[in-house]
Protein backbone atom coordinates (compact mmCIF):
# COMPACT_ATOMS: atom_id res chain seq x y z
CA UNK A 1 0.00 0.00 0.00
CA UNK A 2 1.74 3.08 -1.02
CA UNK A 3 0.86 7.05 -1.09
CA UNK A 4 2.73 9.73 -2.67
CA UNK A 5 2.12 13.20 -2.71
CA UNK A 6 4.45 14.60 -5.05
CA UNK A 7 5.28 18.14 -7.24
CA UNK A 8 7.24 16.12 -9.88
CA UNK A 9 5.17 14.84 -13.18
CA UNK A 10 4.97 11.15 -12.78
CA UNK A 11 5.08 8.28 -15.83
CA UNK A 12 1.61 6.23 -16.11
CA UNK A 13 2.86 3.46 -17.84
CA UNK A 14 5.88 3.18 -15.41
CA UNK A 15 4.25 2.95 -12.43
CA UNK A 16 1.91 0.87 -13.71
CA UNK A 17 4.08 -1.75 -14.68
CA UNK A 18 5.74 -1.48 -11.60
CA UNK A 19 2.48 -1.80 -9.82
CA UNK A 20 1.27 -5.03 -11.52
CA UNK A 21 4.96 -6.26 -11.22
CA UNK A 22 4.33 -6.34 -7.48
CA UNK A 23 1.24 -8.05 -7.36
CA UNK A 24 1.92 -11.80 -7.14
CA UNK A 25 -1.07 -13.76 -7.64
CA UNK A 26 -3.12 -11.42 -7.87
CA UNK A 27 -5.59 -11.69 -11.17
CA UNK A 28 -7.41 -8.20 -11.94
CA UNK A 29 -5.67 -4.49 -11.64
CA UNK A 30 -7.50 -1.33 -12.28
CA UNK A 31 -5.49 2.27 -12.95
CA UNK A 32 -7.47 5.32 -12.81
CA UNK A 33 -5.86 8.41 -14.24
CA UNK A 34 -6.76 12.05 -14.03
CA UNK A 35 -5.31 14.02 -17.18
CA UNK A 36 -5.23 17.82 -16.94
CA UNK A 37 -7.68 18.33 -19.64
CA UNK A 38 -8.37 21.44 -21.88
CA UNK A 39 -11.61 24.37 -20.90
CA UNK A 40 -13.35 26.56 -22.86
CA UNK A 41 -10.74 29.90 -22.57
CA UNK A 42 -7.96 27.79 -23.54
CA UNK A 43 -5.79 26.19 -20.55
CA UNK A 44 -2.78 27.35 -20.41
CA UNK A 45 -2.04 25.48 -16.98
CA UNK A 46 -3.09 24.15 -13.74
CA UNK A 47 -2.30 24.60 -10.46
CA UNK A 48 -2.60 22.56 -7.56
CA UNK A 49 -2.49 23.55 -3.62
CA UNK A 50 -2.80 21.01 -0.80
CA UNK A 51 -2.43 20.78 2.52
CA UNK A 52 1.05 19.20 3.49
CA UNK A 53 0.38 18.09 7.23
CA UNK A 54 -2.95 16.47 6.36
CA UNK A 55 -2.76 15.06 2.75
CA UNK A 56 -1.07 12.18 3.29
CA UNK A 57 -2.68 11.77 6.26
CA UNK A 58 -6.44 11.71 5.05
CA UNK A 59 -5.48 9.89 1.55
CA UNK A 60 -3.83 6.99 3.99
CA UNK A 61 -6.65 6.93 5.92
CA UNK A 62 -9.00 6.01 2.68
CA UNK A 63 -6.76 3.32 1.65
CA UNK A 64 -7.16 1.58 4.94
CA UNK A 65 -10.69 2.10 4.66
CA UNK A 66 -10.51 0.18 0.76
CA UNK A 67 -8.02 -2.74 2.35
CA UNK A 68 -10.87 -3.26 5.51
CA UNK A 69 -13.67 -3.21 2.82
CA UNK A 70 -12.38 -5.52 -0.46
CA UNK A 71 -9.46 -7.88 -0.63
CA UNK A 72 -6.58 -6.13 -2.14
CA UNK A 73 -3.29 -7.25 -2.41
CA UNK A 74 -2.13 -3.62 -3.76
CA UNK A 75 -3.17 -0.34 -3.64
CA UNK A 76 -1.34 2.98 -4.98
CA UNK A 77 -2.24 6.52 -4.63
CA UNK A 78 0.33 9.19 -6.26
CA UNK A 79 -1.10 13.24 -6.21
CA UNK A 80 0.66 15.87 -7.37
CA UNK A 81 0.65 19.52 -6.51
CA UNK A 82 1.85 22.13 -8.29
CA UNK A 83 1.66 23.68 -11.61
CA UNK A 84 0.93 21.36 -14.04
CA UNK A 85 0.58 22.40 -17.96
CA UNK A 86 -2.22 20.31 -20.34
CA UNK A 87 -2.49 16.63 -20.44
CA UNK A 88 -0.02 15.88 -17.82
CA UNK A 89 -1.02 13.48 -15.25
CA UNK A 90 -2.63 15.09 -12.00
CA UNK A 91 -3.06 11.50 -10.25
CA UNK A 92 -3.43 7.88 -10.27
CA UNK A 93 -4.91 5.18 -8.47
CA UNK A 94 -3.70 1.68 -8.67
CA UNK A 95 -5.97 -1.53 -6.92
CA UNK A 96 -5.03 -5.15 -7.29
CA UNK A 97 -7.24 -8.01 -6.15
CA UNK A 98 -7.89 -11.91 -7.41
CA UNK A 99 -11.52 -10.44 -8.58
CA UNK A 100 -12.07 -7.56 -11.04
CA UNK A 101 -15.17 -6.56 -9.21
CA UNK A 102 -12.78 -5.88 -5.92
CA UNK A 103 -10.65 -3.99 -7.87
CA UNK A 104 -13.08 -1.87 -9.51
CA UNK A 105 -15.03 -1.14 -6.54
CA UNK A 106 -11.95 -0.22 -4.72
CA UNK A 107 -10.76 2.23 -7.31
CA UNK A 108 -14.13 4.08 -7.61
CA UNK A 109 -14.31 4.37 -3.82
CA UNK A 110 -10.74 5.46 -3.80
CA UNK A 111 -11.65 8.24 -6.65
CA UNK A 112 -14.49 8.88 -4.54
CA UNK A 113 -13.10 9.95 -1.46
CA UNK A 114 -10.18 11.73 -3.28
CA UNK A 115 -12.08 13.88 -4.92
CA UNK A 116 -14.34 15.59 -1.97
CA UNK A 117 -12.13 14.20 1.00
CA UNK A 118 -8.56 15.14 0.28
CA UNK A 119 -7.14 18.67 0.62
CA UNK A 120 -6.49 19.48 -3.10
CA UNK A 121 -7.42 22.31 -5.10
CA UNK A 122 -7.44 22.69 -8.30
CA UNK A 123 -6.83 26.33 -10.21
CA UNK A 124 -7.57 26.76 -13.73
CA UNK A 125 -5.48 29.09 -15.24
CA UNK A 126 -5.94 30.35 -19.11
CA UNK A 127 -4.38 33.30 -21.15
CA UNK A 128 -6.22 35.70 -19.60
CA UNK A 129 -7.58 34.84 -15.75
CA UNK A 130 -7.67 32.19 -13.64
CA UNK A 131 -10.21 30.54 -10.86
CA UNK A 132 -10.65 27.70 -8.60
CA UNK A 133 -12.90 24.72 -9.77
CA UNK A 134 -15.63 24.76 -7.76
CA UNK A 135 -16.86 21.65 -6.38
CA UNK A 136 -19.33 19.72 -8.07
CA UNK A 137 -22.43 18.60 -5.77
CA UNK A 138 -22.23 14.83 -8.08
CA UNK A 139 -19.11 14.69 -6.05
CA UNK A 140 -20.73 14.70 -2.40
CA UNK A 141 -23.88 12.69 -3.53
CA UNK A 142 -20.93 10.04 -4.93
CA UNK A 143 -19.55 9.27 -1.73
CA UNK A 144 -23.26 8.30 0.05
CA UNK A 145 -22.91 4.80 -2.27
CA UNK A 146 -20.35 3.59 -0.16
CA UNK B 1 -2.07 30.15 21.05
CA UNK B 2 -3.80 28.52 17.74
CA UNK B 3 -2.56 27.98 14.15
CA UNK B 4 -4.78 29.02 11.54
CA UNK B 5 -4.52 28.12 8.18
CA UNK B 6 -6.17 29.32 4.66
CA UNK B 7 -6.02 27.43 1.20
CA UNK B 8 -7.06 28.21 -2.12
CA UNK B 9 -9.71 31.09 -2.48
CA UNK B 10 -10.13 31.43 1.62
CA UNK B 11 -6.15 32.02 1.82
CA UNK B 12 -6.63 34.58 -1.15
CA UNK B 13 -9.54 36.72 0.21
CA UNK B 14 -7.91 37.10 3.90
CA UNK B 15 -4.18 37.19 1.94
CA UNK B 16 -2.51 35.02 3.84
CA UNK B 17 -1.48 31.28 3.85
CA UNK B 18 -1.45 31.36 8.11
CA UNK B 19 -0.98 32.91 10.84
CA UNK B 20 -1.03 32.15 14.80
CA UNK B 21 -3.32 34.32 17.01
CA UNK B 22 -4.38 34.26 20.90
CA UNK B 23 -8.20 33.54 21.07
CA UNK B 24 -10.90 32.61 23.82
CA UNK B 25 -13.44 31.18 21.23
CA UNK B 26 -14.79 27.96 22.48
CA UNK B 27 -15.95 26.69 19.40
CA UNK B 28 -14.85 27.35 15.36
CA UNK B 29 -18.34 29.28 15.29
CA UNK B 30 -16.91 31.73 17.63
CA UNK B 31 -13.74 31.79 16.03
CA UNK B 32 -15.41 32.55 12.60
CA UNK B 33 -17.41 35.27 14.53
CA UNK B 34 -14.44 36.71 16.06
CA UNK B 35 -12.21 37.17 12.97
CA UNK B 36 -15.39 38.29 10.86
CA UNK B 37 -15.66 41.27 13.42
CA UNK B 38 -11.53 42.03 13.48
CA UNK B 39 -11.29 43.02 9.92
CA UNK B 40 -13.40 43.15 6.46
CA UNK B 41 -11.42 40.81 3.93
CA UNK B 42 -12.19 37.97 6.64
CA UNK B 43 -15.83 39.20 7.00
CA UNK B 44 -16.18 38.41 3.06
CA UNK B 45 -13.98 35.08 3.33
CA UNK B 46 -16.29 33.60 6.03
CA UNK B 47 -19.34 35.35 4.44
CA UNK B 48 -20.62 32.41 3.18
CA UNK B 49 -20.21 29.41 6.01
CA UNK B 50 -21.35 26.81 3.84
CA UNK B 51 -19.46 26.75 0.77
CA UNK B 52 -16.36 25.89 3.52
CA UNK B 53 -15.17 23.25 5.33
CA UNK B 54 -13.05 23.52 8.44
CA UNK B 55 -9.89 20.66 9.61
CA UNK B 56 -9.23 20.52 12.90
CA UNK B 57 -5.82 19.27 13.88
CA UNK B 58 -5.81 18.15 10.39
CA UNK B 59 -9.16 15.82 10.39
CA UNK B 60 -12.52 17.27 8.80
CA UNK B 61 -14.93 18.83 11.69
CA UNK B 62 -17.72 20.64 12.11
CA UNK B 63 -18.28 24.67 12.65
CA UNK B 64 -20.31 23.98 15.87
CA UNK B 65 -16.77 21.77 17.10
CA UNK B 66 -15.14 22.73 20.56
CA UNK B 67 -11.60 24.32 20.23
CA UNK B 68 -10.41 22.98 23.55
CA UNK B 69 -6.66 21.72 22.94
CA UNK B 70 -6.92 22.10 19.16
CA UNK B 71 -3.65 23.30 17.89
CA UNK B 72 -4.58 24.27 14.36
CA UNK B 73 -7.07 25.24 12.89
CA UNK B 74 -7.78 25.24 8.51
CA UNK B 75 -10.29 27.14 6.25
CA UNK B 76 -10.88 26.19 3.04
CA UNK B 77 -13.42 25.54 0.41
CA UNK B 78 -14.54 22.33 -0.75
CA UNK B 79 -11.66 20.13 -1.81
CA UNK B 80 -11.33 19.37 -5.93
CA UNK B 81 -8.90 16.84 -6.08
CA UNK B 82 -8.75 13.73 -8.10
CA UNK C 1 -11.76 2.54 -31.04
CA UNK C 2 -8.95 -0.32 -31.11
CA UNK C 3 -9.61 -4.35 -30.74
CA UNK C 4 -6.32 -6.24 -30.81
CA UNK C 5 -6.96 -10.14 -30.78
CA UNK C 6 -3.01 -11.46 -30.41
CA UNK C 7 -0.46 -14.53 -29.37
CA UNK C 8 2.49 -12.16 -28.23
CA UNK C 9 2.67 -11.01 -24.82
CA UNK C 10 2.05 -7.21 -24.35
CA UNK C 11 3.76 -4.35 -21.99
CA UNK C 12 1.11 -2.89 -19.90
CA UNK C 13 2.71 0.51 -19.56
CA UNK C 14 3.32 1.09 -23.22
CA UNK C 15 -0.34 0.52 -23.99
CA UNK C 16 -0.99 2.51 -21.35
CA UNK C 17 0.69 5.69 -22.31
CA UNK C 18 0.49 5.17 -25.77
CA UNK C 19 -3.43 5.33 -24.92
CA UNK C 20 -3.35 8.08 -22.42
CA UNK C 21 -1.00 10.12 -25.48
CA UNK C 22 -3.68 9.67 -27.71
CA UNK C 23 -6.95 10.67 -25.30
CA UNK C 24 -6.96 14.41 -26.19
CA UNK C 25 -9.08 16.56 -24.02
CA UNK C 26 -10.11 13.81 -22.08
CA UNK C 27 -9.83 13.49 -18.00
CA UNK C 28 -10.26 10.26 -17.16
CA UNK C 29 -8.46 7.21 -17.95
CA UNK C 30 -9.30 3.70 -16.19
CA UNK C 31 -7.60 0.73 -17.11
CA UNK C 32 -8.17 -3.16 -16.41
CA UNK C 33 -5.55 -5.66 -16.76
CA UNK C 34 -6.21 -9.05 -16.04
CA UNK C 35 -3.22 -11.29 -15.21
CA UNK C 36 -2.32 -15.03 -15.23
CA UNK C 37 -2.71 -15.97 -11.84
CA UNK C 38 -1.85 -19.20 -9.79
CA UNK C 39 -4.01 -21.81 -8.65
CA UNK C 40 -4.02 -24.31 -5.66
CA UNK C 41 -1.46 -27.15 -7.56
CA UNK C 42 0.96 -24.78 -8.96
CA UNK C 43 0.17 -23.21 -12.53
CA UNK C 44 2.66 -23.73 -15.13
CA UNK C 45 1.01 -22.23 -17.69
CA UNK C 46 -2.76 -21.18 -18.99
CA UNK C 47 -3.58 -21.80 -22.54
CA UNK C 48 -6.49 -19.69 -24.14
CA UNK C 49 -8.18 -20.73 -27.33
CA UNK C 50 -10.68 -18.67 -29.31
CA UNK C 51 -12.90 -18.81 -32.38
CA UNK C 52 -10.82 -16.64 -34.61
CA UNK C 53 -13.91 -16.02 -36.79
CA UNK C 54 -15.65 -14.73 -34.24
CA UNK C 55 -13.80 -13.28 -31.66
CA UNK C 56 -13.07 -9.52 -33.46
CA UNK C 57 -16.17 -9.49 -34.39
CA UNK C 58 -18.14 -9.91 -30.73
CA UNK C 59 -15.65 -7.73 -29.02
CA UNK C 60 -16.33 -4.68 -31.87
CA UNK C 61 -20.03 -5.49 -31.18
CA UNK C 62 -19.35 -4.80 -27.57
CA UNK C 63 -17.30 -1.63 -27.77
CA UNK C 64 -20.08 -0.17 -29.97
CA UNK C 65 -21.98 -0.85 -27.27
CA UNK C 66 -20.09 0.98 -24.58
CA UNK C 67 -19.51 3.69 -27.60
CA UNK C 68 -23.68 4.84 -27.60
CA UNK C 69 -24.32 4.31 -24.05
CA UNK C 70 -21.70 6.94 -22.10
CA UNK C 71 -19.36 9.62 -23.84
CA UNK C 72 -15.83 8.33 -24.72
CA UNK C 73 -13.38 9.90 -26.23
CA UNK C 74 -11.32 6.01 -26.45
CA UNK C 75 -11.72 2.12 -25.83
CA UNK C 76 -9.00 -0.33 -26.58
CA UNK C 77 -9.15 -3.81 -26.01
CA UNK C 78 -6.42 -6.07 -26.01
CA UNK C 79 -6.61 -10.02 -25.62
CA UNK C 80 -4.25 -12.41 -25.98
CA UNK C 81 -4.74 -16.17 -27.19
CA UNK C 82 -2.42 -19.05 -27.28
CA UNK C 83 0.19 -20.03 -24.12
CA UNK C 84 0.72 -17.91 -21.50
CA UNK C 85 2.75 -18.16 -18.66
CA UNK C 86 2.39 -17.02 -14.95
CA UNK C 87 2.34 -13.47 -14.21
CA UNK C 88 2.05 -12.07 -17.81
CA UNK C 89 -1.06 -9.88 -19.04
CA UNK C 90 -3.98 -11.98 -20.68
CA UNK C 91 -5.83 -9.05 -21.72
CA UNK C 92 -6.75 -5.19 -21.18
CA UNK C 93 -9.34 -2.81 -21.56
CA UNK C 94 -9.00 0.92 -21.40
CA UNK C 95 -11.33 3.11 -21.66
CA UNK C 96 -11.23 7.45 -21.77
CA UNK C 97 -14.14 9.82 -21.04
CA UNK C 98 -14.32 13.25 -19.76
CA UNK C 99 -15.41 12.09 -16.44
CA UNK C 100 -14.90 9.50 -14.20
CA UNK C 101 -17.73 7.67 -13.81
CA UNK C 102 -18.31 7.10 -17.55
CA UNK C 103 -14.60 5.90 -17.72
CA UNK C 104 -15.40 3.10 -14.98
CA UNK C 105 -18.99 2.38 -16.29
CA UNK C 106 -17.29 1.53 -19.47
CA UNK C 107 -14.63 -0.52 -18.48
CA UNK C 108 -16.78 -2.72 -16.02
CA UNK C 109 -19.69 -3.24 -19.23
CA UNK C 110 -16.80 -4.59 -21.44
CA UNK C 111 -15.07 -6.60 -18.30
CA UNK C 112 -18.52 -7.90 -17.90
CA UNK C 113 -18.84 -9.04 -21.68
CA UNK C 114 -15.54 -9.84 -22.77
CA UNK C 115 -15.65 -12.59 -19.54
CA UNK C 116 -19.14 -14.21 -20.55
CA UNK C 117 -19.84 -13.22 -24.21
CA UNK C 118 -16.26 -12.97 -25.69
CA UNK C 119 -15.37 -16.18 -27.39
CA UNK C 120 -12.36 -17.41 -25.41
CA UNK C 121 -11.85 -20.44 -23.12
CA UNK C 122 -9.14 -20.11 -20.66
CA UNK C 123 -7.58 -24.05 -20.00
CA UNK C 124 -5.50 -23.87 -16.64
CA UNK C 125 -1.95 -26.11 -16.64
CA UNK C 126 -0.54 -27.69 -14.01
CA UNK C 127 3.08 -29.85 -13.39
CA UNK C 128 0.20 -32.95 -13.10
CA UNK C 129 -2.86 -31.71 -14.79
CA UNK C 130 -5.15 -29.57 -16.95
CA UNK C 131 -8.25 -28.25 -16.84
CA UNK C 132 -10.72 -25.95 -18.11
CA UNK C 133 -11.70 -22.92 -16.43
CA UNK C 134 -15.53 -23.68 -14.99
CA UNK C 135 -17.94 -20.18 -16.54
CA UNK C 136 -18.94 -18.52 -13.02
CA UNK C 137 -22.98 -17.97 -12.64
CA UNK C 138 -21.66 -14.28 -10.62
CA UNK C 139 -19.99 -13.52 -14.60
CA UNK C 140 -23.53 -14.19 -16.15
CA UNK C 141 -25.27 -12.50 -13.24
CA UNK C 142 -22.82 -9.17 -13.75
CA UNK C 143 -24.42 -8.77 -17.17
CA UNK C 144 -27.79 -7.99 -15.93
CA UNK C 145 -26.66 -4.54 -14.38
CA UNK C 146 -25.81 -3.35 -18.20
CA UNK D 1 -23.13 -28.66 -46.37
CA UNK D 2 -22.54 -27.04 -43.25
CA UNK D 3 -19.77 -26.67 -41.17
CA UNK D 4 -19.20 -27.43 -37.49
CA UNK D 5 -17.03 -26.31 -35.27
CA UNK D 6 -15.69 -27.33 -31.99
CA UNK D 7 -14.24 -25.72 -29.09
CA UNK D 8 -12.53 -26.28 -25.66
CA UNK D 9 -13.79 -29.22 -24.02
CA UNK D 10 -16.26 -29.66 -26.94
CA UNK D 11 -13.65 -30.55 -29.19
CA UNK D 12 -11.71 -32.39 -27.42
CA UNK D 13 -14.16 -34.78 -26.13
CA UNK D 14 -15.21 -35.42 -30.17
CA UNK D 15 -11.95 -35.34 -31.04
CA UNK D 16 -11.72 -32.72 -33.89
CA UNK D 17 -12.08 -29.18 -34.15
CA UNK D 18 -13.95 -28.91 -37.31
CA UNK D 19 -16.40 -30.62 -39.85
CA UNK D 20 -18.59 -30.29 -42.84
CA UNK D 21 -21.37 -32.49 -43.07
CA UNK D 22 -24.41 -32.74 -45.09
CA UNK D 23 -27.51 -32.70 -42.89
CA UNK D 24 -31.41 -32.03 -42.81
CA UNK D 25 -31.70 -31.11 -39.72
CA UNK D 26 -34.45 -27.87 -39.39
CA UNK D 27 -32.93 -26.42 -36.52
CA UNK D 28 -29.86 -26.18 -34.05
CA UNK D 29 -31.60 -29.50 -31.79
CA UNK D 30 -32.41 -31.62 -34.87
CA UNK D 31 -28.47 -30.94 -35.47
CA UNK D 32 -27.64 -32.04 -32.01
CA UNK D 33 -30.07 -35.24 -32.12
CA UNK D 34 -28.38 -36.21 -35.45
CA UNK D 35 -24.76 -36.13 -34.62
CA UNK D 36 -25.56 -38.01 -31.10
CA UNK D 37 -27.00 -41.12 -33.03
CA UNK D 38 -24.21 -41.11 -34.98
CA UNK D 39 -21.20 -41.93 -32.35
CA UNK D 40 -20.91 -41.96 -28.56
CA UNK D 41 -17.93 -39.52 -28.81
CA UNK D 42 -20.68 -37.31 -29.61
CA UNK D 43 -23.54 -38.08 -27.53
CA UNK D 44 -21.21 -37.52 -24.92
CA UNK D 45 -20.35 -34.42 -25.44
CA UNK D 46 -24.05 -32.87 -26.15
CA UNK D 47 -24.83 -34.86 -23.03
CA UNK D 48 -25.56 -31.67 -21.35
CA UNK D 49 -26.89 -28.92 -23.38
CA UNK D 50 -27.25 -26.53 -20.41
CA UNK D 51 -23.79 -26.62 -20.27
CA UNK D 52 -23.55 -25.56 -24.33
CA UNK D 53 -23.45 -22.43 -25.74
CA UNK D 54 -23.77 -22.74 -30.19
CA UNK D 55 -22.95 -20.30 -32.48
CA UNK D 56 -24.86 -19.47 -35.93
CA UNK D 57 -22.46 -17.97 -38.65
CA UNK D 58 -20.42 -16.35 -35.81
CA UNK D 59 -23.38 -14.86 -33.59
CA UNK D 60 -24.47 -16.44 -30.32
CA UNK D 61 -27.97 -18.33 -30.82
CA UNK D 62 -30.27 -20.46 -29.43
CA UNK D 63 -30.63 -24.46 -30.09
CA UNK D 64 -34.30 -24.03 -31.50
CA UNK D 65 -33.15 -21.74 -33.61
CA UNK D 66 -33.40 -22.52 -37.65
CA UNK D 67 -30.84 -23.42 -39.90
CA UNK D 68 -31.76 -21.86 -42.82
CA UNK D 69 -29.08 -20.26 -44.84
CA UNK D 70 -26.83 -21.41 -42.14
CA UNK D 71 -23.05 -22.10 -42.98
CA UNK D 72 -21.29 -22.39 -39.89
CA UNK D 73 -22.12 -23.85 -36.63
CA UNK D 74 -19.97 -23.97 -33.87
CA UNK D 75 -20.67 -25.71 -30.18
CA UNK D 76 -18.77 -24.75 -27.21
CA UNK D 77 -18.60 -24.63 -23.49
CA UNK D 78 -19.71 -20.99 -21.71
CA UNK D 79 -17.37 -18.67 -22.52
CA UNK D 80 -14.37 -17.79 -19.75
CA UNK D 81 -12.32 -14.81 -21.49
CA UNK D 82 -11.51 -11.57 -19.90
Amino acid sequence: MSVRIQAEPFDLGAEANAFAAAQAGAGAIVTFTGLVRDIAGGLQAMEIEHYPGMTQKAISAMVDQAVLRWHLTGVLVIHRHGRLAMSEPIMMVATAASHRAEAFAAAEFLMDYLKSRAPFWKKEITATSSGWVASKDTDEQALSRW
Amino acid sequence: MIDILYFAWVRERIGLPRERIDTQAATVNDLVAELSAREERYAVAFADRAALRVALDQELSEFSAPLDGVREVAFFPPMTGG
